[in-house]
């Protein structure tokens, strides 16, 4: 099955790629920018068929590697 | 003083690092590779800078893992000082060996230059080569060196005196001019809890010699070789 | 991965219908060529093998247009260890020690996607230098980008500085040097040019050169994909206003696997188990093994299943043409495969065998058993088209009519001015991107007039630079070229350097025109004028032809890299000036 | 509104990140991981109320800032 997994930055933490972005795009003439956040998506292909088994996996995977919870919250979508 | 440098795939400071410790200990250190699982006796373990893994995912989070972690978590617990330089500073965090965590710098691009730090306490085996409030001239060279601490984090460092370094301006103010990555509270180096464990983004081992513009990072190698011998 | 078993092009068919004309100009093989390529082949070729043709005739790898004219360049003298010919040149530096270098060109990828193109640029030329043995040492390189003012230039400036920087960065060499111009003369058509030097024990320098039938050929590094298939044919051809269309993907550099790549490579040329070793840099498998082969006068063959793939369903042809970065040819002694995959594993890098030498002197391509290619290799090699290509001399430009400009009355605004414009202001910017301090040795770092990196002996440097004033060029291609070459010298005097040697990039445009040969003549002819009365060789280079958009070419951009020896660090001038009311010299004319 | 948008490699473009992680979570024992790609996750906050108009608008700034067509695609979500 896939997991679709997307790690973001807590709301507080300082988020400069996304504010660069919006500057950008604000300097391209996109005008309605009012905020960029910018994030990470992750993909995985797993020999899994079990959903629920593949989410507590990606869930643990997240936990210990994949995002730093310090920091971040992660989210995880599971798909046949 | 016996000391190793752990060499994780993607380390690229090792020997800066290697030839600093040689000066100030007269000794090579042992070079340990990051699939050994066992460490041998010392008295400083040093994770130096690079970009373990690619700096995939996360600076540090990959070597945060790696087999030998789990024995310089062993050490780190048994007192054994611990000095993370740079990629090693973002390892350690990751490891929870210290606390907050190392983001991409403000200024989003990587900086190599020199800074100057203002020493904030000379009470660890780290810092005890140099006087508080002491300004030395060093080397930076990172993308992700932004340190981030939430409000509660910050007081406990700063009413712990566990701030070790903060970048400063050439006349010694600290302020946000002078700060090349964006830290929160201009900080460059943290200690741990135990004070055994100094994580600093700056690079004092490329300056312990003339010909590298500077030699004021010998302090801290010769404070530790002095406190640690 | 499974590899598919069927190959919808074989050696043996007889489908004359296959290879059509669309088929030929796909490859960027005129008729002429492809004429002599059936006769080479006595037979119609397969795509496999029109492929490769197309390849090894390309102006990347075949030199086709300026050949006759590099020959003409100085390339010996006493502490040349080796000159062109090799994956980089060596000189002697004495007390056992070699510099090895090369500069090359990236110059298309960077303009398409300027941070993976900048990057793989750095990434070929490290490869090109630690296959000779030598641990790099230092990066530098020469940048051109259009008017500051289009409205590309600052993305792609802004791109190809994060893309050197995040490759050497990464891979942890420094990089030291370099120099950037701009004029709108670039605007469609940026220049990305990586220097590397290294440093080698002179004793211990490794060859391309195949030998021995029967010893086996490895491959080592990362998995084949599918990466710029074609790429050096494209890079030989002009560019259109579609460009970005046509084009296929860039490839994407990895500086990570790159960095074990070299511990590797360097552990085991350690050992005595290499007898010949190649990257695969533009033309990947193909020119790699087709150097190695034709430069040891020895056949080849290869189990191309054996390719470590990283797509399912990959063809031979793909295998062949796959331009995929951090991979190595090697040839092993034989029973030493084993010491090798070891050390190859321990980094957590692929290691095959893919096939061995024979005496034929053919290139015998098998796919799951099945020969998918045999060509000859020597014909091909030798009969490799080579042009006297028709050229004009550019007519010399009137000098500049003094009179005619107005006399200031405010010299210090324009001084000002000078200092602040784009081509004179402070590339601070830009080099503390790059990590030019790692390991420890960099003694002058960038912003001087060359760079000095320390040798492990402690007390002697290595000083390097890149320099061209292409407006010179343009204007006058001899005495640009000349200039070229006294700047680059200069530039080592000045930090009290012996200059020694010097690598070279010719970047020009389309030499079909004759104006543009012209300038490609002239600048040769004036390069090597200087490096002759200098005895300044060259010893490596490359060139990159066809820069052009929509007709309009670069300024002729011929940029030296010329390196020299500090014999005692501690007795080196410095650039600044140390204190006031000293008084000023100006030697010279 | 807001604009999510996802930036991925193409098919076939290598992913040296997504690579090194696959690598990584095997280590770390996950050892039914087949593959991961890696790509580029946005959040937009736009000052515009027509959704018809902010995909045409995100449409733009992804061809012309957020992604590179050479090498990646990309998807885009609106939601009011
Ligand atoms: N302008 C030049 N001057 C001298 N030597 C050159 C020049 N251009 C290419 N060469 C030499 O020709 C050989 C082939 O170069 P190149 O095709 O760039 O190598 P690679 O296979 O690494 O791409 C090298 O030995 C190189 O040094």
């Amino acid at each position: 099955m896939k997991a679709r997994i997307h790690v973001t930055l807590k709301p507080g933490v300082l988020d400069p790629q996304g504010k660069t972005i919006a500057h950008a795009l604000g300097a391209l003439g996109f005008e309605s920018v009012e905020e960029v956040r910018q994030g990470k998506y992750l993909e995985l292909d797993l020999k899994e068929n079990d959903p629920e088994k593949a989410r507590e996996t990606v869930d643990e995977m997240c936990r210990k590697l994949l995002a730093n919870t310090v920091i971040e919250n992660y989210q995880v979508e599971i798909e046949a | 003083m016996q000391t190793a440098v752990i060499r994780f795939p993607g380390t690229n400071r090792e020997n800066d690092v290697v030839m600093a410790l040689q000066r100030a200990t007269g000794r090579p250190p042992r070079i340990i590779w990051h699939k050994d699982a066992s460490l041998p006796e010392v008295d400083l373990i040093v994770l130096p800078g690079g970009f373990s893994y690619g700096d995939h995912l996360r600076a540090g989070a990959m070597a945060a893992h790696s087999p030998v972690m789990k024995e310089v978590v062993r050490q780190a617990e048994r007192g054994v000082a611990i000095l993370g330089i740079c990629n090693g500073f973002q390892i350690l965090t990751e490891a929870g060996l210290l606390p907050g965590a190392l983001l991409r710098n403000a200024g989003l691009k990587f900086v190599c230059r020199d800074v100057h730090l203002r020493i904030e306490t000379s009470g660890s085996v780290f810092t005890e080569g140099y006087n508080a409030g002491q300004l030395i001239r060093v080397p930076v060279a990172h993308h992700d060196g932004c340190y981030y601490a939430d409000d509660e984090l910050l007081g406990r460092l700063r009413d712990e005196d566990r701030i070790a370094f903060r970048y400063c301006s050439n006349g010694g103010g600290v302020d946000e001019r002078s700060n090349p990555n964006g830290s929160r509270d201009e900080i460059a180096g943290i200690l741990s809890a135990s004070r055994r464990i100094l994580g600093m983004m700056p690079h004092p081992e490329n300056a312990t010699e003339p010909l590298q513009g500077s030699t004021d990072g010998c302090g801290l190698f010769d404070g530790l070789t002095r406190a640690l011998h | 991965m499974e590899p598919r078993t069927s190959c919808p092009f074989r050696a043996g068919d007889t489908d004359v219908s296959e290879i059509t004309p669309d088929i030929i100009a796909e490859h960027g093989l005129s008729s002429d060529e492809y004429a002599q390529v059936e006769e080479i082949m006595g037979r119609e070729p397969n795509l496999v093998e029109l492929g490769i043709f197309s390849v090894m005739w390309s102006e990347h790898c075949s030199y086709k247009s300026s050949k006759k004219w590099l020959k003409t360049l100085p390339t010996d003298s006493p502490h040349v260890i080796q000159g062109p010919g090799e994956n980089a040149g060596v000189i002697n530096l004495g007390e056992g020690q070699a510099a090895v270098f090369k500069i090359e060109s990236h110059n298309h990828p960077s303009y398409i996607e300027p941070y993976q193109g900048a990057a793989t640029g750095v990434g070929g030329i490290l490869r090109d230098v630690f296959t000779m043995g030598a641990r790099p040492i230092m990066n530098l390189n020469a940048l051109r980008f259009g008017d500051p003012r289009h409205p590309k230039t600052r993305h792609l400036l802004a791109g190809v500085v994060a893309g050197i920087g995040g490759y050497g960065n990464c891979v942890g060499i420094p990089t030291v040097g370099g120099e950037i111009n701009f004029h709108p003369a670039y605007n469609g058509n940026i220049l990305v040019n990586a220097m590397t030097v290294g440093l080698a024990p002179s004793d211990r320098i490794f060859y391309s050169a195949a030998a021995g039938p029967g010893n086996p050929v490895v491959y080592v590094g990362s998995k084949t994909g599918r990466d710029g298939i074609h790429g050096a044919t494209m890079a030989s051809a002009e560019f259109g206003d579609d460009s970005e269309e046509k084009r296929p993907t860039v490839q994407v550099g990895d500086p990570f696997t790159e960095k074990l790549l070299i511990e590797a490579c360097l552990e085991l040329m350690a050992t005595e188990a290499i007898v010949a070793i190649q990257d695969m840099g533009a033309a990947g498998l193909t020119s790699s093994s087709f150097e190695m082969a034709s430069k040891g006068g020895v056949g080849v063959e290869l189990d191309l299943e054996r390719v470590p793939m990283r797509e399912a369903g990959m063809t031979p042809y793909e295998l062949m043409l796959s331009e995929s970065q951090e991979r190595m040819l090697m040839v092993l002694k034989p029973g030493h495969e084993e010491t090798a995959r070891k050390i190859f594993e321990k980094w957590d890098l692929d290691f095959a065998v893919i096939g061995q030498l024979t005496s034929s002197r053919r290139m015998v391509l098998r796919w799951h058993g099945e020969t998918v290619g045999d060509l000859p290799i020597d014909p091909l090699a030798e009969a490799a088209p080579e042009y006297d290509r028709p050229y004009t001399t550019s007519p010399p430009r009137a000098p500049l009519d003094t009179a005619s400009v107005a006399e200031s009355d405010d010299p210090l605004a324009d001084l000002e001015r000078l200092v602040g414009s784009p081509d004179l202001c402070s590339r601070r910017w830009v080099w503390e991107q790059y990590d030019h301090l790692i390991n420890g040795d960099t003694i002058r770092r960038p912003g001087g007039d060359a760079a000095v990196v320390r040798l492990p002996d402690g007390q002697r440097g290595l000083a390097a630079t890149t320099d061209c004033t292409p407006r010179y060029c343009y204007a006058a291609p001899v005495e640009g070229g000349k200039q070229a070459v006294a700047e680059s010298w200069r530039n080592l005097c000045a930090v009290g350097a012996h200059p020694m040697a010097v690598t070279n990039n010719l970047n020009f445009g389309n030499p079909e025109k004759p104006e543009i040969m012209g300038q490609i003549v002239g600048c040769i002819e004036g390069m090597g004028e200087a490096c002759r009365a200098l005895d300044y060789p060259v010893i490596s280079g490359n060139v990159s032809l066809y820069n052009e958009t929509g007709g309009q070419a670069i300024l002729p951009t011929p940029v030296i890299g010329g390196v020299g020896l500090v014999d005692d660090l501690s007795g080196m001038p410095s650039g600044a000036l140390p204190a006031p009311d000293l008084d000023v010299l100006v030697i010279g004319e």
